[in-house]
């Protein structure tokens, strides 16, 4: 799906668990996520501490969004 | 415990319930593939083929599958979860042909599964 | 080493009250056949059946397909290690029946593998089928265990396949073929500016039904190993695998390897045939990476240039066939895999369980789930109260007029892996 | 029974009314009129099948009017109801070729008329349509007309008399994902030999199984004013509004979800929910924010951080969902983003 989005001229970032699999699905900007029942977040923290951990992964999304890459990159 | 072994199979389940952790479901073929991946997501390897035998999938009811005894602290194994996620969508390929099996037949998939898991022990 | 293979012609098989062969024609006396397979007493009872080409007829459920052969000259007997004593074979002479073929059928499990339909649509997608064969259809003696009774009846077609070879001991050959490798240094010498090309041979490893066997030795207990590509044809490799009939490889197919043949066609004159490299295709994953590593090591340590990579069975192997490409790739050596494919029966289903960049050159023995409608046969050897429940067929299997549409997955050596036959998918 | 009945559909370059310039032509039916390649089709047919009617339509008038185009055409064709359909061959031409695979994929889904295209494997309309239409692989240039035609011809008959379609390499159209059994001369070994031959020789070989191949797509240029960007969530994590009003798959998906989150400030366990079946859903469903972090987008919006948030979000379950499927929804959710200014698109998946 990502390169689909990124096919239509709109920059990109793909936050998901296991990078190879998102290597093999073809994204360039790629954000590893906690796990994969719960990428944005970790049950065993309290509410705040994982709001900080999301905030901490969006950031970083937002931070690749603004990066020139050449080819996929791991931020 | 010398490692997690997921099954449908209850000959599996009784002869190595002791040696090793047993995770005994008594789901299809499909679900099963599907509750080891539920392990994988929690960061256990897969140590035996999916898909081992040739017997195909819903051809057997059964399926047994060994992993590793603990998870990972770095989250998912990216070579499992390739393994597992493949492996589902081989087995979705396949007519389920498992309803109205003799006992005996059932009890031969038994035992054959049985084998297959043995050979990796 | 130096392979004599001759060739005796069988044009006919009849029974009669004395075993020999006369003029092409192979005479059985059923009651000392009968007492060759009954020497194991965990087989209760065996008939005999003789099938020919075109006939309405249809055997199943088969087990193995055997050709009778006898060592004229030479080391060792045929079997070794599982019929004859264990000696390295491959040299000196032998001779092989050729057009004709034992089949094991009966129930071993509690479902069944495998039909050969000697006419109609059927008869297209096996080899088998332009064969005369002499069936033996045996019965378990009460509460053997599977294990057991599967030993019995693969030995039990052994047997039965080498006694017929031994008739055609003083014959002479229709027809003569000789095969020859050398070793390494001698084949760098002979041959300079030729490719070093070796064939790697996955072996079906995985444990009951599922097995090979390798001077007798179970392919799942050993690393990758190789031998001289004539070894073979003296039964140095036998099928102890009974699963998935259609890509299977029966006792016949390892006989009569045709990537082993096709290579010897190009020895000497396009390519160096430098060896016959063995691999399993075990369970275990820690085994897949040792075994797929160990060939790839190989492949470097002989200086190989090329390989040609094929595989026996479903899913599980894919991943050992993909790991072994990849690897030997790496080592510089280029490769070519065969394999069939579990497209579907609408063909639109993903065909491997696994895939890589690095497969670049793929034959492929054709998909198996295509769906094929087999008529009702006027006689059937063997037994049909399992033939719906054969992999690839459903109960709704049977239409009104007894005919079955199954896959072709139920048809034995239908999509061969090792290219032994002409069907493919694009 | 009589000649089976062929529409024919060729742009305003093959019926000889002009180049780019006279792209602008507009759809038109002429009824019992052989046109251009219509020819050598008659040809080929001899007393088996005839072209009853050929469609000329602009490729500009066809790409610039697409839905009234294809109205148009589909009407065209309904009208004549033939037993197949041929457009093109196209060649090399790139939105004659579009044009021809659009036309042909309607004619067959919306009418159930079987219908087929040709064109070179390099124009665009191919990569788009050979998984839905079978398309003859052709030269790069109208000098492979007689080939093209020597291809479509007996395959449009073979359709239009519902005959058993062969393999790719057998009837000539571009391998479409569909694997069909044929029976080659040579056998397996004998092939993998001569390949690996060529291999080693460095001479060209095809091979008989492509690997799925992961093609690539270049990355567009970074965002260079976030802080007044209008950022859209996507996610193929399943999560949507509770109760999956629109009934999204477990897995398979046949369709994916677009809501709308203005006014939402947080996911929570009775508003918003997962429709995914390839993982434990009870973390999503207790905060579906693990998955489409919607609470701390909207403090960075508050903080203008990021422009906006955008009011729509795209979602479906990436389980199972054939790589064909997800590509479809994928190229038709990022159309629509791109229509209402997205400017940077965070996609999630589990």
């Amino acid at each position: 799906m990502v390169k689909e989005v990124e096919r239509a001229g709109i920059p990109v970032v793909h936050i998901c668990t296991v990078t190879p699999i998102s290597l093999t699905v073809g994204a360039n900007r790629i954000v590893p996520a906690i796990a994969i029942p719960h990428p944005l977040g970790n049950p065993a923290m309290t509410a705040q501490e994982e709001k900080a951990i999301r905030r901490q992964i969006v950031e970083k999304a937002l931070d690749a969004l603004q990066t020139e890459v050449s080819g996929q990159t791991i931020f | 415990m010398k490692g997690l072994i997921i099954t449908n199979n209850p000959i599996v389940s009784e002869k190595f319930g002791n040696e090793y952790r047993v995770e005994y479901v008594d789901q299809s073929f499909e679900d099963l593939l599907a509750r080891v991946r539920d392990f994988v997501h929690k960061g256990y390897v897969i140590l035996t083929h999916p898909l081992s035998g040739s017997i195909k999938p819903k051809e057997t009811p059964y399926k047994s599958v060994l992993l590793s005894e603990v998870p990972l602290l770095t989250g998912v194994e990216g070579e499992s979860l390739k393994l597992i996620e493949n492996s589902i969508i081989k087995a979705k390929a396949f007519e389920d042909k498992t309803n109205n099996l003799s006992e005996s037949v059932l009890n031969d998939f038994r035992l054959i599964d049985l084998s297959l898991l043995e050979s990796a022990l | 080493m130096r392979l004599e293979m001759g060739h005796i012609h069988i044009k006919d098989i009849r029974f009669s009250e004395e075993s020999k062969i006369v003029d092409g024609v192979l005479f059985v006396c059923e009651d000392e056949i009968r007492k060759i397979v009954l020497e194991d007493e965990k087989i209760k009872s065996v008939t005999f059946d003789i099938a020919k080409p075109g006939e309405s007829t249809r055997i199943t459920p088969v087990k193995d397909v055997i050709e009778p052969r006898v060592k004229v000259e030479g080391r060792g007997g045929i079997f070794p290690g599982v019929i004859a004593k264990v000696d390295t074979v491959g040299s000196g002479k032998t001779y092989a029946l050729k057009g004709m073929a034992v089949v094991t059928a009966g129930r071993i499990v509690g479902f069944q593998e495998g039909i050969i339909d000697m006419s109609g649509p059927g008869a297209d997608y096996t080899p088998f089928s332009k064969l005369i064969n002499f069936v033996m259809v045996c019965e378990p003696e009460e509460g053997i265990e599977p294990h057991h009774y599967e030993q019995a009846v693969r030995l039990a077609g052994f047997r039965v396949a080498v006694r017929l070879g031994e008739l055609a001991k003083e014959l002479t050959p229709d027809e003569t073929k000789v095969y020859e490798t050398c070793g390494i240094k001698e084949g760098i010498e002979k041959y300079p500016d030729l490719p070093r090309v070796a064939y790697v041979h996955m072996l079906q490893s995985q444990g009951l039904l599922h097995d090979t066997y390798v001077y007798g030795v179970d392919a799942k207990k050993s690393l990758t190993t190789m031998m001289s590509p004539t070894e073979i044809m003296d039964g140095a490799i036998v099928s102890g695998n009974c699963v998935s009939a259609c890509d299977k490889n029966t006792t016949y197919h390892h006989l009569n390897n045709p990537v082993i043949h096709d290579l010897f066609e190009e020895h000497g004159k396009t390519l160096n045939f430098v060896c016959h490299i063995l691999t399993n295709e075990n369970v275990y994953l820690a085994d897949k990476m040792r075994s797929s590593d160990w060939t790839a090591k190989l492949c470097r340590m002989l200086d190989l240039d090329g390989v040609i990579v094929s595989q026996e069975g479903f899913g599980n192997p894919d991943t050992d066939l993909i790991m072994n490409c990849k690897k030997i790739e790496a080592e510089g050596v280029k490769t070519v895999i065969i394999t069939d494919e579990y497209a579907g029966r609408d063909g639109k289903s993903q065909s491997l369980a696994d895939a890589d960049v690095a497969a670049d050159a793929v034959v492929t023995g054709g998909n198996a789930n295509q769906l094929i409608r087999l008529p009702k046969l006027d006689k059937v050897i063997g037994t049909l109260d399992y033939v719906t429940k054969i992999a690839g067929s459903s109960a709704d299997a049977i239409m009104d007029d007894g005919s079955y549409e199954v896959e072709l997955q139920v048809i034995t050596g239908a999509t061969n892996e090792m290219g032994f036959n002409c069907l493919s998918a694009r | 029974m009589g000649k089976l009945r062929v529409v024919h559909y060729i742009n305003q370059f093959f019926a000889n009314i002009g180049g780019e310039e006279k792209a602008d032509f507009p759809a038109e039916l002429r009824v019992g009129e052989v046109v251009g390649p219509g020819l050598a089709f008659k040809a080929s047919f001899k007393d088996e099948a005839e072209i009853i009617a050929t469609i000329v339509c602009g490729d500009s008038y066809f790409n610039e009017n697409l839905e009234t185009a294809k109205a148009q055409i589909l009407e065209m064709v309904k009208a004549q109801n033939p037993d197949v359909f041929i457009a093109g061959p196209a060649f090399n031409a790139g939105r004659y070729g579009v044009a021809c695979g659009t036309v042909a994929d309607m004619v067959s889904s919306e009418l159930g008329i079987p219908a087929i295209t040709g064109m070179y494997e390099e124009n665009p309309g191919a990569d788009m349509f050979k998984n839905k239409v079978l398309t003859i692989a052709t030269k790069n240039s109208a000098a492979g007309m007689r080939d093209a035609v020597a291809k479509m011809a007996p395959l449009a008959l073979k359709l239009a008399k519902n005959e058993k379609i062969g393999a790719s390499c057998e009837e000539g159209y571009m391998p479409n994902g569909v694997r069909v059994n044929f029976f080659e001369k040579e056998r397996g070994s004998k092939r993998a030999v001569k390949m690996l031959l060529s291999k080693l020789s460095g001479k060209p070989f095809t091979t008989e199984y492509p690997m799925p191949s992961f093609d690539r797509v270049d990355p567009n240029p970074a965002v260079k004013d976030m802080a007044h960007a209008r950022v859209a969530l996507v996610t193929s994590g399943g999560i949507v509004p509770k109760g999956n009003p629109d009934h999204i798959e477990s897995s398979s998906a046949s369709h994916y979800g677009e809501y709308d989150i203005s006014g939402v400030f947080d996911l929570t366990s009775d508003t918003y929910e997962t429709a995914h079946g390839g993982y434990d859903p009870c973390y999503a469903n207790q905060d579906a924010d693990r998955v489409l972090p919607v609470d701390v987008l909207r403090d960075l919006e508050k903080e203008g951080k990021i422009g906006k948030l955008h009011e729509k979000f795209y979602t479906t379950t990436g389980n199972g969902t054939s790589v064909a499927s997800s590509k479809a929804f994928a190229a038709e959710f990022s159309a629509k983003l791109k229509a209402d200014g997205v400017d940077a698109v965070i996609l999630t998946s589990t």
